[in-house]
């Protein structure tokens, strides 16, 4: 087995996809000659053609719209978005065209969006926000967060594959940092299945994307401390695997909920939410939610380093838990 | 560059035969555009009977639009039409069973209760549902061009938009892509004068929306859209051109609504002489008149086929009336597609 | 005092604003001579000419966008979107412009945004949203959902004179058929301060908007079975009044939280995690939420029937966490 | 209907009077245009040393677009500059230091570190600090232009895109209402050839971006922008005509931009013949000859309008340095606005 960045992950499944299914097309901001912003597409002009690698104008509306036009005639597109921040410039196709239309008409609509998020390295306000939890609010649209190079590569053979709207957020902290053995061959990765990073008994952590990363140093942390976490990481939040959640809260009795998104109205809200009417019983402690802050994401480092959650913020948090 | 430039009225003289067209065809035509009216007429009396939920709305006035248009595409062309164009579903064969079903919110109208009035297509006809954002569909019929484009059909999209919707970024992000791209799409601006209470000195400053074609590199015809026989001329040449790789073409088609925006609204703001005039260029009346000094369509025959679209849609009230509603158990379902066959790929 | 439908209270104090304050002005489509899509602002072009009451093109980008810019110069825009559902096309400009400026740039964004929202008449997945949950992800945004005439009034006077963006969130079906006494002068309702619409002792039960009024007939069914619900009605949910819901929780042990927008991800939940998190030791009974189920709203009426929560669902989600 | 039309070069004839500039306003144009090349020059420096955080952005090659347009306004005039406009702010007078702490995430930066590069703008010269979406600030200056408007104010709002930008709907819309309402607002398009690497065929099909004016009502004019005279001339024609009422001009700025999109990217994509032939074109070196030719600028004083710029430059960098990085403490402050205070209410 290869070992693989994330970036490479990625860029090494859509291949797989495009050779396997001529109907699966990639269109974004300089996807063809330039290989996309984050160098995903490199070599794709070349090897599918500029009518299966296309590069459109600075246009989300047209970009998404589109690509749910060629859906609905029958192809696979994958969109590509510049930066997930801009995905605010497709919302409205997004919620009201693309989420709603096979409900109201039966028509399927088998669209990915791959929509480079997360912040860490200064991008500021703009280029780094984390924007998966407003779609979770909307019926119809699938949301996937992988953080790890294999489950990335799975995951969208599972998106293309789906005959849905899938929003697939990919972290753009993890592209060049997270590097690990990806299988060569195609396999997919099943939607609304959590990965258990670690396991553990004394308190439950669930999270996903980049904060995976966070979670586990932490939980090293605590480790030292003679402390046991379970870290779920989710994978997709639409759907979102509850079960793994409730199962693992029954044995923790704890819950942490971690996310890079800032805090009010985040989907960890919709998971603590679920949690505290499910689990109310097997409960020994409050539900904590450790999350940015609700500001925009500065630019500054460190304005940048106070409001993604850091290490110690969850090694904190999961201590309070534990003490509780 | 293209310039937005009118078409020429078909004057009597024109030979029948120049547009393809058979009696047999302008009869259909003709039919197709009563029955369009009949089923919105039907639909207004249904609503007043209150067996119609929410609001209504017709397309009084476009009828030559929209029967127009459609008769120039193919079965194998696709597009996106909207609340006027209820012509289209017609003439591309949608019963009006089905289209009265939908306005009472049954179970076998297109959108099974789900959405209501004129946002039903099938896709079977490569046409999609609208929705009510405008033009939000405008992308969407893009991306039907896009998919016939890579993969080298020979079809045509067909992108319907009204002259307020045209405000709005959707419909420049989807002229532009099409025009950069030269996709097989024909835009179809009908431009009935009035964005709800909103005239055109307030939705656009241009003299005619044709107009900006020229600023996506395509042309702009400006046409008498209460004239079937030119909207079909410029249509079928339009979309023959886009089917041959010659990309994009905007038609507006020059009309005039001939009601309220919906049921609800008295349009007290349109000055009472407009609806005069245009009552004057009723295109059904225009092209009856045109029928029966080009085609010889006698007054009997005018009778019989008036005849036959009311028992059309007799029938087709009792069997919309006919039609059970949704069944609330089922609320829940089609939210999220299982299945991953692909719609809509009706290429051979 | 006046009696007053709820939509004479919105046109009344809008007129005042109006009057009071020269720098108010009104921009939307067919708010001048048709007086707007619902008749609000009939009459104001005739009393403040066609600068101050703007028929604008069917251009929400520009509505909101051009609000924006000249409440950046000092005027106080209220700008109209004919309906709430069509706050998706202005999502991009109201998250990434108006809610984020003055963090980034210091310079406050005095706008009002007016949203007719929500169903119950058969106006289809397009005319019947509810949007106001996904704007409460959004930091630097105010949300407002007045439920009663005279905090209809009250809440816009407090919105025009707040220095932030503020969506207020107008409910179709109270429009005219709901009316009572509304005082004739002008009165602002602060943000933040929830009202008990009744005042019980058994199980708490937050809401807003129309769903008030169902909570009310709820309460009143099972008054007759001995169980008294206390009724708050947050009035706005940016910022939410969570020491009331708190100190009412304390007293009731039970929580049940209702809202008509859709459920996963909806504003219920987070109330749901900090209840959760903050009054875990009060709790006797787990956090119900009673909301629309996760799909479009549909058009046919006994499917908005079964979407839009009704009184019976209210009341038998009581009488579970009643005798939970 | 207008006419996109190209603006004759002005000739070395051409009397510098008729454009109501002195000596002083010229050597002071040519002066700003330094220090903005140098701000940004110094920027990459920065950038490279590790002190400027995350991406660097330039907008060499726009310095006369950006200068020659900001000294055509007047102080109570607004705008929206963006990420090529740092000439923009640097005419209207925001110091250079402010600029590179910005630049370097400092607290004195006007975005005090919350947000980066050329993300800035002072309220107090009615200029709004920019997003990355772009062109989301269009329909804001087009509000600018409302308020002014409004109240009746003779002041005029600068709106800048670029001309990958113009494919979004925010230009439709902004363009659109604008030209409905005949608002004061200038457009001022930077057409610098590229998108990133996506060149103008793939942008747009049209021969000019100021071609799409007509489609709004009011004027486009192509101007090479590289001339910081043409491009003044032009901008200030069509600010003076906003403020007397004529309502919107679109001026399209030719340029090229000289760099990669930002600092990471080395234009790999771009042909190198076209970096050499726009590099004759420079506007600082093409402004220098002209004033060496028809003011009389020796090269004693060109060498000390460059001492000078280079002292300034030199200071601001010291300063900007030892400008505190903001205090993690107030993350959480100034989300909400406390006060109702207008801003920018800056009228007589
Ligand atoms: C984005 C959006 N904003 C507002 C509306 C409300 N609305 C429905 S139809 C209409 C007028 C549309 O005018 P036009 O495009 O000319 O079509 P017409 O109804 O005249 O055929 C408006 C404003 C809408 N449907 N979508
Ligand atoms: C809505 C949006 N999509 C994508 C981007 C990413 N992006 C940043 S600059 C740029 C190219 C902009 O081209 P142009 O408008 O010509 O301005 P230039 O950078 O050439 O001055 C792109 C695609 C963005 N900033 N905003
Ligand atoms: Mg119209
Ligand atoms: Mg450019």
């Amino acid at each position: 087995m290869p070992e693989m960045t994330y970036l490479q992950a990625i860029s090494d499944g859509l291949r797989q996809e495009m050779r396997r299914d001529e109907r699966v097309f990639v269109i974004g901001e300089d996807v063809g000659v330039y290989g996309g912003a984050f160098k995903v597409t490199v070599g794709f002009l070349e090897e599918f053609g500029p009518w299966r690698v296309i590069d459109a104008p600075l246009s989300e509306i047209a970009i998404a719209g589109s690509a749910t036009g060629a859906a609905l005639m029958g192809l696979r597109p994958v969109a590509e978005l510049q930066f997930a921040d801009f995905v605010s410039c497709a919302w409205d196709h997004l919620v009201t065209v693309a989420a709603k239309q096979y409900y109201r008409a039966g028509t399927p609509v088998p669209l990915v969006l791959r929509l480079p998020s997360g912040g860490g390295f200064s991008g500021g306000p703009f280029h780094s926000q984390s924007p998966e939890s407003s779609f979770t609010h909307v019926p119809g649209l699938k949301v996937v967060c992988p953080a790890t190079p294999r489950d990335a590569k799975g995951l969208l053979a599972t998106a293309v594959e789906d005959p849905n709207p899938v929003l697939y957020f990919e972290h753009k902290h993890l592209y060049r940092r997270i590097k690990a053995d990806v299988p060569e061959g195609r396999y997919t990765v099943p939607f609304g299945k959590a990965r258990v990073h670690r396991a553990g008994d004394d308190v439950t952590l669930v999270t996903w994307g980049a904060m995976v990363y966070t979670a586990a140093e932490a939980a090293d942390e605590l480790r030292g401390e003679g402390i046991s976490v379970e870290i779920l990481d989710l994978r997709t939040l639409q759907p979102w695997d509850k079960q793994a959640v409730l199962e693992s809260v029954a044995k923790t009795s704890k819950l942490l909920i971690l996310h890079e998104d800032t805090r009010t109205s985040g989907f960890g809200a919709e998971i603590a939410a679920q949690v505290a009417e499910e689990a109310f019983e097997n409960l020994d402690a409050p539900i904590k939610r450790v999350a940015a802050p609700d500001t925009p994401i500065p630019f500054s480092p460190p304005l940048e380093k106070a409001f993604i959650p850091q290490v110690a913020d969850v090694a904190s948090a999961l201590r309070e838990l534990v003490a509780y | 560059m293209a310039i937005a430039r009118d078409t020429e009225p078909l004057g009597s003289s024109l030979e029948i035969g120049q547009l393809g067209l058979g009696r047999a065809e302008l009869l259909g035509m003709y039919r197709n555009m009563m029955i369009t009216r009949g089923i919105e007429e039907r639909g207004h009396i249904l609503y007043k009977q209150g067996k119609i939920p929410g609001s209504f709305y017709t397309g009084r006035g476009n009828e030559a639009a929209s029967v127009g248009v459609a008769t120039a595409m193919r079965p194998e062309d696709g597009g996106t039409p909207l609340h006027r164009d209820m012509g289209v579903h017609v003439t591309r064969g949608v019963e009006a069973w089905r289209i009265l079903a939908q306005y009472m919110g049954r179970a076998d109208g297109p959108a099974r209760g789900r959405d209501g009035n004129v946002h039903l297509a099938l896709i079977e006809q490569n046409l999609i549902s609208m929705v009510s954002h405008l033009p939000a569909m405008m992308p969407v019929a893009v991306g039907l061009g896009l998919a016939f484009r890579i993969r080298g059909e020979p079809r045509v999209s067909v992108c319907w938009y009204g002259d307020g919707a045209a405000a709005r970024g959707d419909a420049h992000e989807a002229m532009n892509f099409a025009g950069v791209r030269r996709l097989p799409v024909v835009f179809v601006c009908d431009n009935n004068q009035y964005a709800y209470s909103t005239p055109p000195q307030f939705e656009y400053a241009c003299a005619n929306l044709a107009d900006r074609a020229a600023g996506y590199g395509f042309e702009g015809i400006v046409v008498d859209g209460t004239d079937i026989l030119a909207v079909y001329e410029q249509a079928q040449r339009a979309i023959e051109k886009a089917r041959e790789g010659g990309g994009p073409t905007l038609i507006e088609c020059v009309t005039f609504r001939m009601e309220g925006h919906a049921v609800h609204d008295d349009a007290f703001y349109v000055p009472s002489e407009l609806f005069q005039e245009w009552a004057k260029r009723d295109p059904i009346g225009r092209f009856g008149l045109w029928l029966s000094e080009h085609a010889q369509l006698g007054e009997a025959e005018q009778g019989e086929i008036e005849n036959e679209v009311k028992a059309l849609l007799g029938e087709a009230q009792r069997r919309a009336e006919a039609s059970p509603m949704p069944d609330p158990a089922e609320l829940e379902q089609g939210v999220y597609a299982e299945s991953t066959e692909a719609p809509g790929d009706t290429d051979a």
